[in-house]
């Protein structure tokens, strides 16, 4: 059998050939779609088989392909931790793949080329998987810097519409500068070691002020691109605007590889451990889950939604890894490393029901030509598949059992309850208000897919196309239905999933979780098994009893239900516009964290002389952090022109007196 | 042995379907009485469930099949979360499958349905009562969460049965703490079973429901199930309340006589319980719907300061 | 040797042969010949030095540093003459320019190309001087070719400045070999730099000092090193395009070139006194104003053009700060840096030829939705300023990977600047990009017959030296490396 | 340095440095353009007088040469051609004035200054009056780039541009007793080819804003008024 590199290397090769292909087989969209969604697959399988290897063998393939500079070659390592992170790659690229085979097909009468969509497609997978594999700074940031810019090209693919450009825009810039700060931030652990190479790094001896130099500058970067508060603006503008499965790649992957990244450089390359990092972590992810999902609740267009709500979740999986960091500072090994298996399942969760989602939110688009939920409704009835694996998606991202998204979630707050372990006093203060936030967090979430799936699949339609929705091809449905069955089979299989990742942690912080699967595969008990323990099987089980039963009563049809009016407290059959629409159901929420938006809200008389209530509501980032940068080099910018005044006297002026200058310098 | 234990966990799930409904009633009964009304008889919710049972569902044109499968799941999760809080005995395997953490999800889960369910049919009120739901519960479920970290990390465990458990063991200490978690939890406690000053049970086709509003379309069967549904959860978070605080009399090895111990000190703590509920419901009138946050906030805030208290007081170093 | 003399004199031989041809259709391909035979010598002419080392004769000196250089020349000059010879008969169809501009036109581009060459291969100090000083000759009046008000400021201007930057080099030039006197050889041989690069310590500081702030202005001028850089956007953006790209390409390479040769004598000489790193110092310090300057100067262009030679300033300032900065990783980084920003500069500026004759004008608020109206057109833009803005996998960004880390090594708080820097030049870049590219074209935008040839080759060599640097250009590079930084990378 | 001790010729040099200086100021706030010229071709003339002293003193023979080619690039043939153009373009009562021609002195003598603190450094015996010289010419070309910057007039500026050259000039002849002959050659046919398209640019600039002011020239500029 050929080994895990063996596959990775084909992934990688196959991903090439797909973003080759379109420029040949542009002429014949059908054959285009066919091979793309093949070949997207086979990168997937690849992908996830190689990884799988690698997590159960834990066995550490490095390799070096003559490219990049001639004393710096392209080293590539397949390790556990790229393992995880690469099967996670895998597994969404199959769904995407075989979901773009239907969605794909909207665009063969636009006017955008096939070729950039598929191509850009393919090097943008490349680039992560390349990023994965990387084992010198040099290849990882050709390979960062290729994923940003192909994805740049993807979010740009609608670019008639003038908003889309300014979102690619903001992308690449903040990629660019985030790059750069990863860029240094090796740069500090190249030059205390010996050279780019990871090894070297690993190595290296780094005294507490240049480690925690390289920390900020990895943490600004691999931040900005995971969209962490206050770094986020571009998410939520960049991520509505490309085609929803290049949304779901992004959403979904893409800011994994950013919280691999980071787990490279902190916990492997520096391998230090502060407390001081382990609270700035702590702090940013809490507050971005936080606002995150405020920010997301106050959303109408349901992309964009779902675009920060994956800011909330990476906060959640900062949060895992702050707590992580943190117990390693005090040497809590277990504890870190529960902290450190609820991240990376939390990431692996969001990658699934994030995809999930944005899959979702393609579907409609697809069918229905609309992504504005205020004219959604009764979806459910329409496209019923799409409506059930939505629904799966908004249990497991609220959070709830069965599904994936508790486990991750319940692991967090396992850990964070430890605190007690802790010897620092402030510290054993401050953890349990990041657990209240979570807490928080997580009910806000709930609210706000609650908002989601009622607005968009439930009640009745609020606009004509909607009700005209039709289901969507097959190759969609299925594509879904696999994130969605990965959405159930990690909800209620966690112990065989903990003890598959369990190299990971070896590797990281060389630590395993025995102990939490040590009850069997019904009994997950991180800790011990009287401190905390978790059956998920069996609530399933229950659970699943009980529908049946219902579903039987249903079926023998003695007890039928008889459809009637609604009653509505007896007034008058209720009208489509009558219902609640998304605006009003955040409302109370809304009033309640008021301070955290910027509201701009006003009634006032239109042309017609009709009365119009507008309402914006914005993020506090813009005015407090991008406004003021804009606005510094504006004016710089002003100014330095001036020198350019057209007079060549001036010009001759300018350079007399640098020449005296410069000689007065000098002597 | 093991067989006893397993029978007790499926006595104990029965008696938490059989005893919901009296809870209830006994509080209808006592608000009857202090409102000096002679009121309905104390076993009338076992009657009005009965007769909900049999008569026919019917449902909107508009609702989906969504609208039909809600009351099971609600119905179910709430039922599973009541298993694992130890009714009667504190050796309750049930208590392995879900921790507190597990039994918050499950409510969560449940109320999801429910707000769901009310958004099915697509009327104003069902709508207004998911987004009031969504807030209440967005603010009280941190606020219980908080509250029982509190107890979690002076236990060192969220299992309900090893909490309750620490409890009995160790001998009688005043923690400022555990003040402020109880606290919390009736005020929690409170807003989720949707008793007054949060929102009004016995209200109808009033603008300020929340938790009618959502089930306003239900008929039948489905509408036996939402109420039991409720009438549980009343329940459990008075068996929460009561057995977590004050675990006194609660059985610690499977002898009949202490069963029998652990039932009589039950109903006794839920009959004064019930006494006490429906005094203050007497007394306290129902606040406005933007009132609640400051009132959840409240209980946040005590939350924290018991967590805070127990890391600065308790365990400080 | 005679490789040498092909690549030098042929571009001479063709000046006085195409100044008396008149067939437009025969000019253009004659100049094509010209610069082909041009970089087939210089080929030849790497090989040898690759083969047997540095070659010295008759004041000529070929070695591992200028002889890149010298093919880098020769090869541009040869992939922009391929876009002049269409190009040219546009412009000349639409009237801009007449016959005879056509011919001074041709015969001046091969001038140019020879006072190139004889600038990077001579070894004397006084004939690079006078070969600088022959191409601002050169392409002043082709700088005003069109004619028209701008056309002739802007070559005035050009012209003025870069004649006092140049008269100021000479005074350094002269003061160079003030110093070599009495010192280390009189006569022809005190301008010769190998004997005084041999005899560096014995200069006299303070004279060299002196010398080198007068040649940093002096080619610095020509360099577009701020605040004597303003001749230099003005230039670019009213003469004919093909002069821009290698205005661009070429003439600020040797302009720089020059500096280095002259920054290693003032370094051997300056090595025991006080301040032995004053003239890397000055070179970064101008380097770094440059950079800034120049990536503030992006975001308020409203002429193509312009955009992008002040985006060719910020890359020499930023090459300078590396040559100043020394240190062998920096100068690999700045010699790679050269090399690849002169291939993709000059892709670019044919580009935007393109672009502007699709659009009918420069003006960047006119030029809309280019890949809808020439697909091919509209990316290769995107993709060069993509490369030009220093994204892998496109070589630049390889030399600014090379430039940060160095910098971080040696001066970790340059960094800061060095990076606001690229983001503030980026910005600009994309800001005045985007609208450009994308969105929807323009009824009156037509597709036009681009010749696509010499962008596609830069760009991907620009591509191909991102992935992996070839084993021989890597020694190559090296080798110059070892000679500027005294110290080999590799 | 005491005068004494330095030969007959190297005194004549300096007073002939000292005359070049002056001619600088003069050129600078010489009003009349013809009268310009003029001055600019004596002070060529001077140069090549110092040209030939040198070459007398150093006995080199190509300085003779050299000495001659100033002389008639400088002294005859660049003035000579300016006086055409300027007939050509009817300039032969043009008169332009300093806007502060007492600033104008006053900066002029303080470069003159530094320059000479400028070159204090060099200290070797045996360069001392060299170095003077160098401090001479120094401030000559510094002049000749003031001169650039205060004068409006197309004309006047390459006047100054070409009293830089013989700054130049002086300082190479002085300071290194000349350059190499094929140095010189160049340099001299660069001047040539550099007048000849000044001349061009005269006319070119003429047609197209009527007149030969530099400061008209500012249609290229980044300021926002466009």
């Amino acid at each position: 059998m050929p080994s895990a590199l063996w596959f990775a290397g084909l992934a990688v090769s196959f991903s090439l050939l797909s973003a080759i292909i379109p420029v040949f087989t542009v002429n014949t969209p059908r054959l285009l779609r066919v091979l793309t969604t093949l070949l997207l697959c086979l990168i997937g399988i690849a992908a996830l088989i190689s990884g799988l290897i690698t997590l159960s063998e834990n066995e550490v393939a490095t390799a070096e392909l003559p490219l990049g500079l001639p004393w710096l070659h392209w080293h590539i390592r397949l390790d556990a931790l790229s393992g995880f992170f690469i099967s996670l790659i895998g597994v969404v690229t199959v769904a995407i793949g075989l979901y773009s085979y239907g969605y794909v097909r909207g665009f063969e009468h636009g006017q955008d080329s096939l070729i950039a969509l598929g191509g850009f497609t393919g090097l943008f997978l490349t680039g992560m998987l390349l990023v994965v594999l990387a084992d010198d700074a040099f290849m990882f940031m050709i390979s960062w810097e290729l994923m940003s810019l192909s994805s740049y090209f993807l979010v740009a693919f609608h670019h008639e519409h003038a908003a889309n450009r300014r979102a690619a825009f903001l992308y690449l810039l903040m990629a660019h500068v985030g790059g750069l700060s990863i860029l240094l931030s090796y740069g500090v652990l190249a030059s205390l070691g010996d050279g780019f190479t990871f090894e070297a790094m690993r190595a290296a001896e780094i005294p507490f002020g240049w480690a925690s130099l390289s920390f900020i500058l990895a943490f600004i970067g691999f931040g900005m691109k995971a969209g962490l508060l206050p770094l986020h603006a571009w998410l939520p503008e960049a991520h509505p605007v490309a085609p929803s499965h290049i949304s779901a790649l992004m959403s979904g992957v893409m800011l994994k590889v950013a919280v691999y990244g980071l787990i490279r450089v902190i916990f492997d390359l520096i391998g230090q451990f502060h407390w001081q990092w382990g609270v700035t972590v702590l702090t940013i992810g809490s507050i971005s889950a936080l606002l995150g999902v405020l920010y997301a609740l106050m959303q109408n267009d349901l992309k964009r939604l779902l675009a920060y709500s994956s800011v909330e979740n990476l906060g959640i999986i900062f949060i895992g890894l702050g707590l992580s960091i943190l117990f390693m500072s005090e040497n809590h090994r277990l504890i870190a490393t529960v902290a450190f298996v609820a991240a990376l399942y939390h990431s692996l969760n969001h990658a699934l029901f994030k995809s999930l989602l944005f899959l979702g939110a393609g579907s409609i688009l697809h069918s229905a030509n609309e992504q504005d939920l205020e004219k959604m409704g009764g979806l459910l009835r329409r496209m019923p598949w799409t409506g059930l694996f939505f629904l799966i998606g908004c249990i497991s991202i609220s959070s709830l059992p069965p599904f994936n998204g508790f486990v991750s979630e319940w692991l967090t707050f396992q850990a964070a309850l430890q605190t007690w372990q802790l010897n620092s006093g402030v510290l054993r203060s401050l953890l349990p208000i990041a657990a209240a936030m979570l807490a928080l967090t997580g009910a806000l979430a709930a609210a706000c897919f609650v908002k989601v799936y009622g607005i968009a699949f439930l009640g009745q339609a609020r606009s004509r196309h909607i009700r005209r929705a039709r289901p969507v091809p097959l190759s969609m449905r299925v594509g879904q239905g696999i994130l969605a069955l990965f959405c159930l089979l990690l909800g209620l299989l966690p112990v065989p999933f903990i003890s598959l990742i369990d190299n990971v942690p070896r590797q990281v912080l060389d630590q395993t979780l025995t102990q939490a699967t040590a009850h069997g595969w019904l009994w997950l008990t991180p800790v011990s098994a009287d401190t905390a323990s978790y059956g998920a099987p069996l609530i399933a089980i229950a659970l699943f009893i009980a529908l049946g039963l219902g579903l039987w009563l249903v079926g023998r049809g003695i007890r039928r239900v008889r459809r009637c009016d609604a009653w509505d407290c007896g007034f008058a059959p209720p009208t489509p516009n009558m219902q609640y629409t998304s605006t009003a159901f955040a409302q109370p929420i809304r009033r309640v964290f008021g301070l955290l938006f910027k509201i701009e809200e006003g009634v006032e008389r239109n042309q017609q002389g009709k009365l119009t209530h507008h309402l914006k509501i914005s993020d506090r980032a813009w005015g407090l952090f991008y406004a003021p940068i804009a606005r510094t080099v504006e004016k710089a910018a002003s100014k330095i022109t001036r020198i350019q005044s057209g007079n060549i006297r001036t010009y001759l002026g300018w350079s007399l007196t640098t020449l005296v200058f410069l000689l007065w310098v000098i002597a | 042995m093991n067989l006893q234990i397993s029978l007790l966990a499926l006595v104990q799930l029965v008696l938490y379907a059989l005893l919901a409904p009296l809870v209830a009633g006994w509080i209808h009964w006592v608000k009857a009485k202090l409102q000096n009304r002679c009121g309905a008889r104390i076993f009338q919710p076992y009657r009005d469930l009965y007769k909900l049972f049999n008569k026919e569902a019917r449902m909107a044109h508009t609702a989906s099949q969504l609208f039909r499968a809600s009351p099971y799941i609600v119905f179910t999760a709430t039922l599973l979360a009541a298993s694992a809080v130890p009714l009667l005995s504190i050796n309750l395997p049930t208590a392995a499958i879900a921790d507190i953490i597990a039994i918050a999800g499950l409510l969560a889960l449940s109320r999801f349905f429910l707000a769901l369910a009310g958004m099915d049919v697509g009327t104003a009120f069902g709508g207004m009562g998911a987004s009031r739901e969504m807030l209440v519960s967005a603010l009280a479920e941190p606020a219980m969460l908080v509250a029982v970290f509190t107890l979690a990390m002076t236990a060192h465990t969220t299992n309900l049965a090893s909490l309750v458990g620490f409890q009995l063991t160790e001998t009688f200490v005043l923690r400022p703490s555990f003040m402020f978690a109880l606290a919390a939890l009736v005020l929690v406690a409170i807003a989720e079973t949707g008793r007054i000053p949060v929102d009004n049970p016995s209200t109808h086709l009033e603008l300020t429901m929340i938790h009618e509003a959502m089930i306003l379309e239900y008929s039948g069967r489905h509408l036996a199930l939402m109420e039991w549904a409720a009438q549980l959860k009343l329940l459990l978070y008075g068996t929460l309340l009561t057995n977590v605080f004050f675990p006194w009399g609660i059985a610690q090895d499977l002898s009949l006589t202490s069963l029998a111990i652990g039932l009589l000190s039950l109903i006794a703590k839920l009959l004064l319980l019930g006494i006490i509920l429906a005094i203050s419901e007497t007394v306290l009138a129902k606040m406005r719907l933007f009132r609640t946050p400051a009132f959840l906030n409240l209980a946040l805030l005590l939350g924290l300061l018991g967590m805070l208290s127990h890391v600065i007081l308790e365990i400080g170093v | 040797m005679n490789e040498l003399l092909i690549t030098v004199f042929t571009p001479m031989a063709a000046t006085l042969i195409l100044a008396t041809v008149r067939q437009l259709k025969w000019a253009g391909w004659l100049n094509l010949l010209a610069s082909t035979a041009a970089f087939v010598a210089s080929l030849f002419l790497a090989f040898r030095v690759a083969k047997t080392g540095p070659l010295t004769a008759m004041t000529f000196r070929v070695d591992d540093f200028n002889v890149y250089l010298i093919v880098l020349t020769a090869f541009v000059g040869m992939t922009s003459a391929i876009f002049s010879r269409p190009y040219m008969q546009y412009v000349c169809e639409t009237g801009k320019i007449n016959k005879k501009g056509m011919q001074l036109y041709h015969s001046m581009y091969q001038a140019f190309m020879f006072t190139m060459l004889l600038a990077l291969s001579t070894d004397n100090l006084g004939v690079l001087w006078v070969a600088v000083e022959g191409a601002t000759l050169a392409t002043v009046l082709l700088v005003s070719l069109y004619r028209t008000a701008e056309a002739i400021e802007a070559a005035w201007k050009y012209f003025i400045l870069c004649g006092v930057g140049i008269a100021l080099a000479l005074f350094g030039t002269v003061l160079v070999y003030f110093a070599a006197q009495h010192t280390v050889a009189d006569g022809t041989a005190g301008m010769t730099w190998s004997v005084l690069y041999t005899g560096a310590s014995k200069l006299h500081p303070s004279i060299m000092i002196l010398a080198f702030v007068f040649l940093l202005i002096g080619y610095g001028t020509k360099v577009g090193l701020v605040p004597m850089h303003q001749w230099l956007p003005d230039a670019h953006s009213e003469g004919p395009t093909p002069m821009s790209a290698v205005l661009s390409g070429l003439l600020l390479n040797v302009a720089l070139y020059a500096i280095v040769r002259f920054k290693m004598l003032v370094d051997g000489s300056l090595t025991l006194s006080s301040k032995p790193h004053m003239a890397g110092y000055l070179m970064m310090g101008f380097g770094l104003l440059s950079f800034l300057v120049a990536g503030l100067f992006l975001h308020r262009q409203r002429d193509i053009k312009r955009m992008f030679s002040y985006s060719s300033i910020e890359h020499m300032g930023l090459m300078t700060f590396a040559f100043g900065l020394g240190g062998p990783l920096a100068t690999f980084g700045a010699l790679l840096h050269m090399l690849v920003h002169s291939l993709t500069k000059s892709a670019i500026f044919v580009t935007v030829g393109h672009a502007a004759h699709i659009a009918g004008t420069q003006s960047i608020d006119h030029i809309r939705g280019l890949i809808r109206t020439q697909p091919a057109v509209g990316w290769a833009l995107l993709f060069g300023v993509a490369a030009i803005a220093g994204f892998p996998p496109f070589g630049i960004f390889t030399s600014e990977f090379l430039l940060l880390t160095a910098t971080m090594e040696s001066q970790p708080w340059f960094t800061l600047p060095l990076l606001m820097g690229l983001a503030i030049a980026f910005a600009g870049l994309f800001r005045n990009l985007h609208p450009m590219v994308y969105g929807t074209a323009p009824k009156e935008q037509q597709p036009v017959q681009a010749n696509m040839i010499p962008i596609t080759v830069h760009l991907l060599l620009v591509l191909w030296l991102g992935l992996s640097i070839p084993g021989f250009l890597a020694v190559w590079l090296n080798r110059a490396t070892e000679l500027i930084a005294g110290a080999s990378l590799l | 340095m005491n005068l004494e001790l330095v030969p007959m010729l190297q005194q004549i040099m300096l007073v002939l440095a000292s005359m070049v200086l002056l001619i600088s100021f003069i050129l600078m706030d010489q009003v009349r353009l013809v009268a310009a010229i003029h001055t600019f071709a004596w002070q060529g003339a001077l140069i090549a007088a110092i040209t030939t002293i040198v070459a007398i003193s150093e006995g080199h023979m190509h300085l003779y040469f050299s000495a001659l080619l100033t002389f008639t690039l400088k002294a005859l043939l660049i003035p000579w051609m300016l006086h055409r153009q300027v007939r050509k373009l009817e300039l032969d009562h043009e008169k332009e004035a300093l806007e502060h021609p007492v600033i104008a002195s006053m900066i002029a003598v303080a470069l003159v200054i530094f320059s000479y603190w400028l070159v204090l450094p060099i200290v070797q015996q045996e360069l001392i009056f060299t170095r003077n010289v160098v401090a001479i010419s120094l401030a000559v070309v510094l002049i000749g780039f003031l001169i650039m910057v205060v004068r409006k007039q197309a004309i006047a500026q390459v006047l100054g541009f070409m009293s830089m050259e013989n700054g130049l000039f002086l300082a190479a002849v002085s300071a290194t007793s000349g350059m190499p002959l094929i140095i010189e050659l160049g340099v001299a046919f660069d001047v040539l080819v550099a007048m000849v398209l000044f001349g061009i640019f005269f006319f070119q600039i003429r047609e197209s804003i009527e007149s030969l002011d530099v400061d008209r020239l500012n249609h290229l500029s980044e300021s926002e008024k466009e």
